[in-house]
């Protein structure tokens, strides 16, 4: 989805702020969303790392934009829990004393792209063009290098496709590749000078030169 | 925006996140208590095991070691595990070495993906929309305000971490560290510089 | 700028809520936070509706996606007022007695585009091509369209440029027209059957097919 | 966001805008009184005269006057100047005359830009971001949610105000509407059908 989290190249956001001495977790609460994530992940494999990426991204736009990291996690989570029936908004409702909000429902999502395991379409050197799609579920190819063409840099190993990965799709690897962009084809008049910008990209998200 | 004008104010973070674990323990998905247990186990390893310190031990090994830094070059998960250091969010690590002509940056656009294993859990600049909406289309300027100045004459790669490489700049040796051993060398390697936004510099110590 | 109140296209908002026999104004802040601006520009003259218009885009995104309509008013006119020294930010926070945010200051802004006064360089059933720019401060061209070719519908009369008219650069009128761009052009895959976006824009965006 | 960790409240919107007022009063920029005169003016001006109401006595008209709508199609200006509707926002009106085939629909996806003086302010949902940001890539799917199903053969023309021109919807004139008068037909039309996002339908009624 071309959604709020697909930040890269919006203006209008203030400096980046650094806090000395920053702790891990900020409050106790913060500890505890990271940590409900991994048990869900990692323990009781309630969901897939893409499906969490895209509870995130379904959050309603002015709630990601307010709300901190941990309580965008948080947020994922529950609504993936919702969603797969393992608890009731209701219940978390109840318990919290107020309204909990939630993510967004998902698109419905066909399959698209290659066959797991074939070989690498591309090699170094090579010159791809990231296809113009706007997919209405996950996806990983951001819009800033969409319809843009880059010099592949690296071959790097298959992944897990996420736009099937986090829809429930039967998952399956495809090849990877570092690619790398000029600024100025990225962003035109208001690029800087010798400024570059490497992306990691499935291979279904790329075309070959016509 | 009917709904924002009569919307109730959420229950306070604390409490939503309080009530998710109370449910999830609830459904009796774990025996009893190992809820706590696995989350207590999971956080000590964050604060305590898996951190940033790691990553400069990789930086100051491949600074004083020329074999282990081509290894690190050739395969940094491999490398980075001869350290002891692997896990989740590590599964392919690719080490940026910065050059005198190019200095590298990481970021991730679209969520806050890190190198746990030799970053830590990332800082909340790292993870701010401010960051990740502007590092990638004017990192010199972003580079600048957060206190780095990169001359015009070298080159900027941003590294968008958008599938499963997880990233960690090998930074330039400053001058004047000949003879220092590894301990000392990795003293002075900070997150940010492991991130690309700021340099190694002598005064960098243990409190950053 | 690319801004958050650049809105079109950007996927996960929710759907639209109309209310039965809505009033003009909810709350008597709404009107006078309205009436406020009318003031500002028609009798005080204190800035211009393009500076106006601007001063909104420059709210932080976060808060400007979760500030109502006027309350995003109310946010631009202060800002205005206190750029231009007529009110201090410290007076009115004082009287409010809380924090009063404002937006971001301006990004400095050089003059581009045509002369005053020159003939339409494009007529009817043109074929234009819109620019890949990423002005840094205030424009009308919307990202959805730009890069993107349509046909001109209508050539309508010149207007004053509101790049310039919104950071005090000379006013100049300019050529507009109407430009009709079909859905597929703009969306992709994501774009619906038999759907076009007619967008009106000044000559300076428009560049002529090569 | 080490600065949204610690920010403040802001102070509520309605003591905001009264901050605003009475810093303006203070400084003497009109004679004294005549800010609170010319606020009201302007407001009962939005509350009695400039409203969509007067949209519908335009489409009325063109429904019913032939010439009319042919002078409201060559310059919408001058034709809602003949009927009394001009001022702010209204400088270059252009009507856009629905047919069998053809449906149009008006957003201000950047702001939200209206002809004040035939539509009056828009209502909140025209001005909300859920319709600025889906209607010009889903209007099918964004009006039948809306209520209003318009079939697939029909093509949807989105008209995204930009610019100076302030649109107005001139629709369909429904069946079995035949001898009605003028007012008959203004009392059916809505704000609603002149934006795009219904028909004019026999139900339709002053209430709306």
């Amino acid at each position: 989805m071309d959604g709020i989290h697909d930040l890269a190249g919006v203006s209008g956001f203030g400096p980046v702020e650094m806090e000395p001495n920053e702790p891990t977790f900020h409050e106790p609460w913060e500890a505890l969303a990271f940590g409900l994530n991994i048990l869900c992940i990692g323990v009781l494999r309630a969901y897939n790392v893409d499906e969490y990426r895209h509870s995130i991204e379904r959050m309603l736009p002015a709630h990601y934009l307010s709300a901190s990291y941990y309580e965008r996690t948080l947020t994922g989570v529950a609504s993936l829990l919702v969603e797969k029936g393992i608890v009731t908004r209701e219940e978390l409702e109840n318990r919290a004393g107020g309204p909990f909000p939630l993510a967004q429902p998902a698109a419905s999502v066909v399959a698209d792209g290659r066959a797991s395991g074939e070989k690498p379409r591309y090699q170094v050197g090579d010159t791809v063009r990231v296809r113009n799609i706007h997919p209405a579920g996950h996806t990983r190819v951001p819009r800033y290098v969409r319809g843009v063409c880059g010099e592949v840099l690296h071959v790097t190993p298959p992944f897990s496709y996420p736009d099937a990965a986090a829809h429930g799709l039967p998952p399956r690897d495809e090849p990877t590749y570092h690619v790398l962009f000029q600024a100025e084809d990225l962003w035109a008049d208001a690029a800087g000078h010798r400024e570059t910008v490497v992306v990691q990209l499935w291979e279904t998200y790329l075309e070959e030169i016509r | 925006m009917s709904h924002q004008r009569h919307a109730k104010q959420p229950a306070s973070i604390a409490k939503r996140t309080s009530a998710l674990r109370d449910a999830l323990n609830e459904k009796g998905l774990l025996p009893e208590g190992q809820l706590d247990t696995v989350l207590d186990a999971t956080l000590a390893q964050f604060e305590e095991t898996m951190n940033w310190r790691n990553g400069a031990k990789v930086v100051a090994r491949a600074w004083t070691d020329p074999e282990y830094r081509a290894r690190l070059l050739a395969d940094g998960t491999a490398a980075c595990a001869e350290l002891g250091f692997e896990g989740p969010q590590g599964e392919y690590i690719v080490a940026l070495e910065d050059e005198p002509e190019l200095h590298h940056v990481i970021v991730c656009t679209q969520c806050s993906c890190t190198a746990w294993p030799v970053l830590g859990l990332p800082p909340d600049w790292y993870k701010s929309p401010e960051y990740r909406a502007r590092v990638a289309r004017e990192p010199r300027k972003v580079l600048h305000q957060m206190g780095l100045d990169v001359p015009e004459t070298i080159e900027i790669r941003v590294w968008d971490t958008t599938a499963e490489s997880r990233f960690i700049v090998l930074p330039l040796r400053p001058p004047a560290t000949e003879g220092w051993s590894e301990e000392q060398l990795a003293s002075i390697v900070t997150r940010e510089a492991m991130i690309g936004v700021a340099m190694v510099t002598l005064e960098a110590s243990a409190e950053k």
